[in-house]
């Protein structure tokens, strides 16, 4: 049992937002097999059906994907809520919107359908109009974060796109504007994969986020990056399918290791294979994550181990509501 | 060969057309193969689907197609030298057993999946395929298996359902003091083949059904395919009776396109705007 | 023989700058084994060591990198200048500098050793003070595109980097400022490798670019959008290891493609095999490269033939000197 | 086993100080190996620079380094259990000949690569060691095969260059009419090679000889190891006389870490600073 933002958790892995997230009985056999925290699909302000397919194709050392951030709307839910309502697991819920408004609207009403955390979805590249403008400038992922903040009663996770130009500014926005945690990345890029012989691109979207094995070291710099910009937990995916791939990450900064593409390589009991892998690697090198987590800092940074999550919520209790 | 990665092109090497609503498109291409398992259609500019591998011999592969919506009916349009992208197989297919005593199942463009599982078969086994009509009928000439037909309006074998064949055949069986089924394998509307795994459950026998979801990624990643705790393009389509006990969404729940679980009825009806 | 910007050129193969193009004898080498047009490494305003090793790591699905360019200096490299008088072979000379009059000076410099192209990389990202800050910005990249434009006799190719918020519009500032072609992309990212075991990243400047197959999606992208926003000619590079990969470039937008870390997985014999397989394609298709370029842009590209790069650079003679 | 894609991080298992300035460090792991290939030593924190495997089992390999500048003196002051990262092997190695009649030739810390080559080849070779003094001489009890030594100050074998040794064998073995080298392998610094292989030349017998440059990525791609049009990482570091006739750089220029060409002379006084 590791605790993060005051919140027990059966092991410090994550399931990423939109892989398999679309269903209480789903999100409760992921947890089942290992994974520390569940995140849903990104939850938005209306239904929407996202793009025709091809959607996701697997590349083979990484995927490329454009589903175009589908979602029953938070309003027309009801059933999953009620399912979730009893759930025995620790849950993330992932959220977006297309303008300010929009995201407070969405998060208010799924702050109190009571998950343990809310994730904004200030990054997702798939969509011409939603969330990617937040991720990438730092007083729209203040602005949007603080609105958010003021209007949940639980901890909230800013996710952020690799992206940015300077993605340790904005992790440093959303600290400021009262983010609890980091989450970073989401897909990098965007890519485009033409089909030589159809002379098209095979998305039917064209580009679309690229994510799994291939956009690791964009994400480990991420991570270091914003280890270094805040003092805040970071949430650090991105290509991890090995309990390896997750002490990188660690390292690297992070306090929570996430996982989506690596169902696709591994199946769904990646998250016990990752665990074990992680405690096996931890053993032989008589370490702990806590003694690991941003290591690769150096000595530059003598307070890395005071982000292992172990700081409970309340003691944030008194940044909430400013801005 | 499997084309699990990116599409690959390959040229319509033959259409046999059933019948004006169903086609079979060959391939000249390998491709590793259990029956039950699926492949992702692409047809450039249009839209991808899964569709079940429904020929298959060492050298093609085909897949056989109902013309419904916008897709499908672009889908038996194409003619040989067309260019589609494949990707595949995918899923698990059918656990096959060797008993004699099983029985198959197909209603209407279900038989699909099933005809490359009953040429694997034993050929005493108990085949029924119910369809609308007599024009509806696939594949008249394909098997040494006897079938039993059923049609909506009597034009072909016994009017009515396929599940009526079964449930008189599992009496038969009881009341003649014959080994009962040892498996049932379905696979046409959610309604017929939960029909068919109430009708086992009754009886106390094992069955399969291949259940339709609709589908994105087609390995177990994006979550469209969720029914109940079960990804249906990785740990299905095929679920067997012990799975489908536990799945409250078989035959009541399914996902839109835009993730909203909704009943059955009102997925069809979404599927069929 | 393709012509392009008025040069014959062999075949549309392009060596990368940094890749083996340290001396005129291995460039001689590189064009004998099949490359249409070599870059050399790009050459700065000062003597520079680069950083330490490790310096470039290889991860399978590809590169990374910082070495940190490394440069003569413009102004201490007579006997290659010399070697390079007597060639037989097309020269793409890549510059680089720290502002624009740096760029300008090492420009007019090396124009008057009669390269046949000036490449300007506007886009590396492995230097603190270096480059990097033309490529992400308008404004800038504009600035010193014309500033060098004024300053040479030959043409100007703009090297662009993938971490532009807009690539299409870094590229059609370059083109607006009288750059005759683009060149993309440079390395993406930056990533990070961390070694577990020594808790540190591998590179001496913990962070650097990303170059071979794991990038291609991003540069196909890249040239996709760069394609769709200018009419100057595109070299396509960022990934390309098979006469396959050249193609999807070409379908992309590219008229010439580049490689670099190709030269990794296959050694120099690379521009040969490249070139065989990517005749074979186009034979077995009853088409040319001509015919193909830009093509994944659909019918809504008419004019997508007109940029094989044959127009000669005498016809675009007049735009010399304006901004 | 290879490392040749990301620094595998191996604890030196075993160090034998030759003398104050040589040092051995060992590896207990398996590493695919032909003499004359190197590895990328990367000692975190510090630096990485290219060493020839001069001691291979299929166990276990060891790398000889001679201190000479801010790197070497680390990696000599390495101890057993210290953590550095591998990468390798690099390069093409010695080409081996089964001829009785080969002579190899090493100049100081140029017995490293020669060491794994000299136990492969036929015993009945010739074998000359140049070092400073006696001290500096390297393996003393490692050979079956007899040495013959050369030292600057007289303190072991004939005072003077091991080039002496060379030619004085090879007038013999003409005067005698005995059969004349078919291969000398040298390896040392870049002068003394050149002096070996222009005393091949003139009597028209083939060498190889190892060269060294400063290197980076090891594999080919950066260009900072570059010796006229060849690679040294790559297509070396070994080099047959064939090559070295058609390669005006060796013993003449060579580039320093800026890339800048400069006379060898220079080159030798930068990596003194
Ligand atoms: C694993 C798997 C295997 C499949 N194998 C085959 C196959 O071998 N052959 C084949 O023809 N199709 C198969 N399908 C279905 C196929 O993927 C398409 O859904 C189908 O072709 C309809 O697509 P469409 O876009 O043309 O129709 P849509 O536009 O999606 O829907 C229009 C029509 O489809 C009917 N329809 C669609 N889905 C359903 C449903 N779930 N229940 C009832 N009616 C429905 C509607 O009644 C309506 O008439 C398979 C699906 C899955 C998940
Ligand atoms: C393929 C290859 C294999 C090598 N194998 C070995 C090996 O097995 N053992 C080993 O000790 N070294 C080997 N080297 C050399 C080694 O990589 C380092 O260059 C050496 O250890 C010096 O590094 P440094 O950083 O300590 O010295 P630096 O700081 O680079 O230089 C300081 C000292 O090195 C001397 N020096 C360096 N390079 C040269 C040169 N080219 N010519 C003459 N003097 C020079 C200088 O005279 C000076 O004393 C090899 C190099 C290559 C390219
Ligand atoms: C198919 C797919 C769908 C995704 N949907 C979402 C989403 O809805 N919201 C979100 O924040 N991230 C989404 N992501 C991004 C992932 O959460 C994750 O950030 C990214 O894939 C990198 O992690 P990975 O390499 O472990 O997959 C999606 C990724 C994939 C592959
Ligand atoms: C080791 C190395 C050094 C490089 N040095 C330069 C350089 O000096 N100037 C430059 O414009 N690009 C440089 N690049 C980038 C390449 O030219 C190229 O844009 C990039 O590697 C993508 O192409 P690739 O995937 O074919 O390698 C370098 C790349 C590598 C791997
Ligand atoms: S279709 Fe994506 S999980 Fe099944
Ligand atoms: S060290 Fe990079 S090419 Fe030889």
């Amino acid at each position: 049992m590791i605790s993060f933002l005051g919140k027990k958790l059966q092991n410090p892995l994550v399931l990423a937002s939109g892989i398999l997230g679309n269903s209480a009985d789903i999100l409760a056999r992921v947890h089942d097999a290992g994974c520390g925290l569940v995140t849903m699909k990104s939850i938005g302000p209306a239904p929407r059906d996202g793009h025709k397919n091809p959607t996701v194709i697997d590349m083979g050392g990484g995927m490329i994907n454009a589903v175009g951030l589908p979602t029953p709307g938070y309003a027309h839910m009801d059933a999953e809520w009620q399912a979730l309502a009893n759930r025995k697991f620790p849950l993330n819920a992932s959220i977006y919107g297309g303008s300010v408004e929009e995201f407070v609207r969405v998060a208010r009403f799924v702050s109190d359908q009571g998950p343990d955390f809310i994730e904004i979805n200030i990054s997702c590249p798939n969509s011409d109009c939603h969330g990617m403008l937040f991720g990438v400038d730092e007083k729209s992922a203040f602005a949007v974060t603080s609105a958010v903040k003021k209007a949940i009663d639980v901890p909230l996770i800013a996710k952020l796109t690799p992206a940015a130009p300077d993605i340790g500014r904005i992790a440093k926005a959303c600290e400021d504007a009262g983010a609890d945690a980091i989450c970073a990345i989401n897909t990098a890029g965007p890519g485009m994969v033409i089909d030589i012989e159809a002379k098209m691109p095979v998305l039917a979207f064209k580009k679309g986020g690229l994510s799994g094995p291939m956009i690791k070291p964009i994400a480990v710099r991420c991570v270091y990056d914003i280890f270094a910009a805040v003092s805040i937990p970071v949430i650090g995916l991105g290509g991890i399918t090995t309990g390896e791939d997750a002490v990188e990450m660690f390292m690297a900064g992070a306090t929570l290791a996430g996982m989506g593409s690596a169902v696709r390589y591994r199946g769904i009991q990646v998250f016990d294979q990752v665990n074990q892998e992680l405690n096996t690697w931890l053993a032989e090198h008589h370490t702990t994550r806590d003694a690991i987590i941003g290591t690769a800092h150096g000595s530059a940074r003598a307070d890395m181990g005071d982000r292992a999550g172990t700081t409970p919520f309340a003691a944030r209790e008194d940044q909430k509501g400013t801005p | 060969m499997t084309f699990d990665q990116k599409p690959v092109m390959l040229k319509v090497a033959e259409k046999t057309e059933h019948n004006p609503y169903f086609a079979t498109l060959f391939f000249n291409c390998p491709i590793d193969f259990h029956p039950g398992q699926f492949i992702m259609l692409w047809i450039p500019g249009i839209d991808e689907k899964p569709y079940t591998i429904s020929f298959h011999t060492p050298a093609r592969f085909g897949i056989t197609i109902e013309a419904k919506g916008i897709f499908s009916r672009r889908a038996v349009a194409l003619s040989p030298g067309d260019l589609v992208g494949i990707r595949g197989p995918f899923g698990n297919g059918f656990d096959i057993i060797s008993s004699p005593h099983v029985a198959v199942v197909a209603g209407g463009c279900g038989m699909a999946p099933l005809a490359p599982l009953v040429e694997r078969l034993n050929p005493n086994l108990f085949f029924i395929h119910g369809a609308r009509t007599k024009q509806f009928i696939l594949y008249p000439d394909r098997f040494k298996a006897k079938r039993h037909f059923t049609t909506d309006d009597g034009s072909l074998g016994q009017k009515g359902f396929v599940t009526d064949l079964l449930e008189n055949e599992m009496k038969h069986r009881t009341e003649k003091s014959l080994p009962s089924f040892d498996m049932v394998y379905a696979c046409g509307p959610e309604i017929m083949m939960h029909a068919v795994f109430t009708l086992c459950e009754t009886h106390g026998i094992a069955c399969q059904v291949s259940l339709e979801r609709y589908m994105r990624c087609g390995f177990g990643v994006c979550g469209a395919c969720v029914c109940s705790d079960r990804v249906v393009c990785t740990d299905g389509p095929v679920f067997t009776s012990e799975q489908l006990e536990k799945m409250a969404d078989f035959n009541r729940t399914a996902l839109l396109k835009s993730g909203r679980a909704v009943p059955l009825d009102d997925y069809v009806t979404w599927r069929c705007q």
